[in-house]
């Protein structure tokens, strides 16, 4: 069999928005290719808690949040034919202190007005949705319509689907860098040789930039740390997403039964290890003891792994959802900033969109353009 | 948060050997070990090792094990017990559980000596109760005081079932066979020998295909195997157990090195996931060390000298040993472990089953490798498997190029003979006459020594054995001979008994036997039919 | 990371007469479920692990990881070492969150 | 059962004796033992059922590591009796899934 070198669009990066598109374009015949430089969803996309929430997003990108939410997630699972384990539970953002009250109030107003369903509600009705609180808890925002999902899972379904609808994806192949042919964009320069296709997609994370790079288009993005402790099994306690005001922690419980709450020792921004997906030894503790704050019965439950991960943050915590017009051919999809999980299904939309139609038509990405943090000129 | 010159992790054979080697040259180190105690798994071994003397050969490991805590303690080396290192974390920061409080620890260099664990064989029915590893046996017979079972099968005849296999005997169980997917025993012929000879059946390209059970295991189903080890339709057999024990090999516990963002590779030679190491020890990241089974699956031995070798490059380098201390002590680690990684069962030839000859020429036996124990014509092959005709004499059957020479050291007259390559068969010099003292008999690890007098007179002889079970016969107990497979074969009475604190608790029993039978008793069981 | 190229597989899944057993002890993971993922697509032990939590249980992996690599390396038709390894994480035994929390970076003892 | 004589270690060092309940049943054991030997020296196979096929367990590598032997002691779950010494009073429960039966049976009518 001859190796497969060409398609009619090659994806850059197996994550959650590689595989996702490569299914989306797949299911409408289109021949794709998807370059790897690790394991399939081995970034971001597995390493995430699964918040599939709208609350608390920027109203330039609840479109595809709320799109997601409304028309993909609840039939995700039977359109894989993989458990993605989605919980419509709601999210609870907890508060302590009469700050903490004013931040969430903030935060509720500004959804609201975008037409979000949020609310304040207070301590006692909080523990009422959810009776394993503290009663230090005072208030909180409410918002029903949130939910999360197993990220393992989702994006091995992508892939999975894709694969089976005739996607070749390519692992262990690191891109180096992308070349026009007669003003488009056209080959794919890896360690393993060139690859070459008509449309290209870049959704390779934090690595986007570098690549983008090469055809001299940049956005101001830079690796974040992040870290997430997993709890042995528990009985089953609560469907709800969870955060803090305060931004101790955050997360749920899983399908399975185990805590998935990651956190923050605030020293994240500047792990001196680059490369690594070591944890720090200062993070647990912390998230820990953010834990017993708002949940001091979850003291004894013992803590089986912790997970570290890098996600692209972009300087207005932002994606970058656009065709690059300056090298045609390219799309871009990166930049989510630590929260594109819960968009994911809708962002492959807008993706597959841009490839074949030259733009998003289902749903609003227009704030989201890759050429945003220009300078007039 | 403290710091350390040399933090070790684990107080097994590797780790402790490491911590007195480094606080001996005079540095500043710690032990942590998950455990209640110390030793690791050597507390588990209650038998003789080999080696020899510089390796503690004829010693048996729990006291190994005290022997290196007592030199420990006398040194002052700080072991932490009930200390669970945590995680390693970046500029070789560790954290410790102990008790209900994590404390943070840092070092210049940290030496990882979390020794193996038991690889295990699924099967239909292995999570069944009473399926279990023989580590398991082993913490249960040796450490806890409990048997693991009564009727118990034993699935791999490497060192490790075999051994085991000879402990659950000590413990009072009873051994339905001993089973493995390979054609050849797995472990040293002397293991399996010592084994056989009690009347265990050894079941040669046999695999478990089902333990039976619901609650509990109530039986096991065992099949031959073809030559891709895939059951053979129609040769299943039903054996009535209340235990399966596991042992089928060790995995070095790398999951600590690995979390150090150690560079690891999958080396079968060395057993599975090892940390890629220089030729001191040093792993991918700097100052991080790692020693032992950890490093790759040997004999307790080798983990000790391999600590200790480890070591002594942490102590040049932190500028406690001078470049010619180094060299002086790290030459002669390196000539011990030599020693140890020779012979048909070094780590080199491990997975290999095509030697033919021993290294002195002579064939290998077929019936010890298919079924535990050799046939008197293969025996009269080798050197020390010797007919006298006056007096008693030593009768060696050890007939594999294993690391051992403790009989050489024992014979006060030099009747033995091993010589300076410790692998070498041993032979006998019929020019020093034995005094029948009985010592090589008890010093032999693998058991393999008998005296034997031909001219006892009126038509008997007498054979001298080693036993290590209870209850020890006495002089004047009538019972029964059994030969090399455990097989009655002629009335035995017991006429000397011999104990000695030297000898550490194998008694040499001398039965008086038909001398037509002196070349084919070999053991002993109280009662039977006698004529 | 070795370079593998992934394409869906033509011939149908086979059942074999042991895919019932157990492999992943903890999270009750069958060598069927195992073998069905590899033919679904999975091709490192990560892969699997996420797919279906085998060697994500109270033991993490250490029972199982060496059996799911060799079942993988069989119906792949390829060495176990090219199959990626689990990432040994902290903390190296289950620890609870109190105890974690609690967290002293100075110690106190003597 | 016991080693009462073993013919290389003799007798074995025990604590003191000590009372637990194993689901209510009274006990004895040793103190400082594993709880899983006072067990095993009762007779008693099964530590747990599993959660998905609802399947026994007992101990299985008796050092800690694979934690199949967890029950729930002192109302805490997923305990590894291999390596948690044995104490005077003890509450040992089998697991059922993550839980106690009660609870289970509740959780799963």
């Amino acid at each position: 069999m001859v190796e497969k070198r060409t398609a009619d669009v090659i994806i850059i990066g197996g994550g959650i928005m590689g595989c996702a598109t490569a299914y989306r374009l797949a299911k409408q015949g289109v021949d794709v290719l998807v370059l790897e430089k690790k394991e399939i969803g081995n970034g971001g996309s597995c390493r995430n808690a699964g918040g599939v929430r709208q609350s608390a997003r920027d109203p330039k990108e609840l479109p595809l949040a709320m799109y997601a939410v409304a028309n993909i997630w609840p039939q995700l699972s039977d359109e894989l034919g993989v458990d993605v384990e989605y919980h419509q539970g709601g999210n609870l953002r907890l508060g302590l202190t009469e700050k903490d009250q004013q931040v969430l109030t903030t935060y509720v107003k500004k959804s609201t007005d975008v037409g979000l369903d949020v609310k304040m509600i207070s301590g006692d009705e909080a523990r009422e949705l959810c009776p394993y609180m503290s009663k230090a808890v005072v208030g909180a925002s409410w918002c029903p319509t949130d939910g999360h999902a197993n990220p393992l899972t989702t994006t091995l379904g992508f892939y999975r689907k894709a694969l089976e609808l005739g996607v070749t994806f390519v692992t262990g192949v690191t891109v180096l860098k992308l070349q026009k042919v007669r003003g488009m964009v056209r080959k794919v320069v890896t360690d393993d040789g060139i690859y070459e296709a008509e449309n290209v997609l870049l959704c390779a994370g934090y690595e986007s930039r570098r690549i983008a790079n090469t055809v001299g288009i940049d956005a101001p993005i830079e690796k974040q740390f992040n870290e997430v402790l997993v709890t042995e099994a528990q009985p089953k306690m609560f469907d709800i997403m969870i955060g803090v005001a305060g931004g101790e922690f955050y997360g749920h419980q899983s399908e399975h039964g185990s805590f998935v709450l990651g956190g923050n020792s605030g020293l994240q921004a500047f792990t001196s290890h680059n490369d690594n997906f070591v944890t720090n030894s200062l993070t647990t503790p912390c998230i820990s003891r953010g834990i017993i704050k708002y949940f001091p019965m979850l003291k004894d439950v013992k803590i089986v792994r912790t997970w570290s991960g890098f996600y692209d943050q972009c300087i207005d915590v932002l994606p970058l959802i656009d065709n690059v017009k300056e090298v045609p051919g390219l799309t871009v999809g990166f930049g989510f900033s630590g929260h594109g999980f819960g968009i994911a299904p809708a962002v492959s939309i807008a993706l597959s969109e841009l490839i074949l139609k030259g733009k998003s038509t289902t749903i609003d990405i227009s704030q989201l353009t890759y050429d945003r943090f220009k300078t007039k000129s | 948060m403290r710091r350390h010159e040399l933090i070790v992790i684990g107080a097994g054979p590797a780790g402790l050997s490491a911590a007195i080697e480094a606080k001996k040259a005079g540095m500043d180190v710690v032990v942590f070990d998950e455990n209640e105690r110390p030793g690791g798994q050597l507390f588990k071994q209650i038998h003789k090792f080999f080696g020899s003397r510089e390796h503690h050969a004829k010693v048996r490991g729990f006291r190994i094990g005290q022997e290196l805590l007592q030199e420990a303690e006398s040194l002052g080396v700080d072991v932490k017990l009930n200390s669970v290192v945590m995680g390693i974390y970046e500029n070789k920061e560790v954290t410790v559980k102990k008790d209900n409080a994590v404390n943070h620890y840092k070092a210049d260099a940290i030496i990882i000596a979390t020794g193996a664990a038991e690889n295990m064989l699924p099967f239909k029915g292995w999570d069944i109760p009473g399926v279990i590893g023989a580590g398991a046996a082993q913490t249960m017979m040796n450490i806890q005081g409990v048997q693991p079972g009564s009727k118990v099968l034993m699935v791999g005849s490497g060192n490790v079932g075999l051994v085991v296999s000879f402990q659950l005997l000590q413990a009072g169980c009873e051994i339905v066979g001993i089973i493995d997917a390979a054609p050849r025993v797995g472990g040293y012929g002397v293991h399996a020998a010592k084994v056989a000879r009690t009347g265990v059946p050894f079941y040669l390209s046999h695999t478990i295909v089902e333990a039976k059970g619901t609650d509990c295991v109530t039986g096991a189903v065992i099949a031959q195997v073809d030559d891709r080890f895939q059951p053979i339709p129609g040769t299943e057999k039903e054996l009535s157990v209340d235990t399966i024990c596991v042992a089928v090999g060790l995995t070095p516990m790398a999951q600590l090195a690995s979390n150090a963002t150690c560079d690891i590779a999958l080396l079968p030679q060395k057993g599975g996931h090892v940390a890629l190491l220089s030729k001191c020890g040093e792993t991918s990241v700097e100052g991080i060390y790692c020693a032992g089974d950890v490093a790759g699956i040997e004999e307790a031995s080798s983990a000790m000298i391999q600590g200790r070798s480890v070591a002594t490059y942490v102590c040049l380098k932190a500028g406690y040993l001078s470049e010619e201390e180094f060299q002086e002590k790290y030459d002669r680690y390196q000539a011990a472990l030599g020693q140890l990684r020779q012979g048909m069962f070094s780590p080199e030839n491990k997975g290999r089953n095509d030697f033919t000859v021993t290294d002195e020429g002579y064939p290998v036996s077929s019936n010890l490798l298919a079924h535990g124990y050799m046939t008197e014509d293969e025996l009269d092959n080798f050197p020390a498997y010797t007919y006298k005709k006056a007096g008693v004499h030593p009768v060696i059957e050890c007939t594999q190029n294993i690391p051992c020479n403790p009989c050489q050291d024992s014979c006060k007259v030099g009747c033995i003979k091993v010589g300076e390559n410790i692998t070498m068969l041993p032979a006998i010099d019929e020019e020093k006459k034995c005094v029948g003292c009985g010592m090589c008999v008890a010093s032999c690890s693998g058991q393999a020594i008998f005296l034997v007098d031909e001219t006892y007179g009126e038509g008997y002889a007498t054979v001298a054995f080693p036993y290590e079970f209870i209850p020890v016969p006495q002089v004047g107990d009538q019972g029964t001979a059994l030969d090399r497979q455990g097989k009655p074969v002629c009335a035995a009475d017991i006429v000397e008994v011999k104990k000695s604190s030297v000898m550490d608790k194998t008694v040499v029993v001398t039965m008086k036997v038909p001398l037509a039978f002196v070349n084919s008793a070999r053991f002993y069981k109280a009662g039977g039919q006698r004529g | 990371m070795i370079k593998v190229i992934r394409v869906a597989k033509i011939e149908p899944f086979i059942e074999k007469e042991d895919d019932g057993m157990i492999i992943c002890r903890c999270e009750e993971i069958t060598k069927g479920e195992i073998r069905r993922a590899v033919y679904e697509g999975m091709r490192t032990i990560n892969e699997v692990k996420r797919y279906l939590r085998a060697g994500m249980g109270l033991c993490q992996g250490q029972t199982c990881q060496r059996l799911v690599q060799n079942i993988m390396a069989q119906e792949l038709k390829t060495k176990p070492s090219e199959l990626g390894m689990i990432q040994g994480r902290a903390p190296a035994r289950p620890v609870e969150i109190d105890i974690f929390s609690n967290n002293i970076t100075d110690v106190k003892e003597g | 059962m016991r080693i009462i004589q073993h013919p290389i270690l003799g007798e074995y060092e025990k604590g003191e004796k000590v009372h637990f309940t194993l689901d209510g049943e009274d006990m004895t054991g040793f103190e400082g033992e594993a709880i899983a030997a006072a067990l095993k020296a009762a007779g008693i196979m099964i530590h747990r059922y599993t959660v998905k096929e609802h399947k026994p367990r007992g101990l299985f590598c008796a050092i800690g590591r694979c934690t199949d032997c967890v029950m729930i002691v002192n109302g805490q779950s997923n305990v590894r009796t291999c390596i948690t010494p044995l104490e005077e009073g003890m509450i040992v429960q089998t697991q059922y899934g993550v839980e106690a039966q009660e609870v289970w049976e509740a959780n799963n009518k």
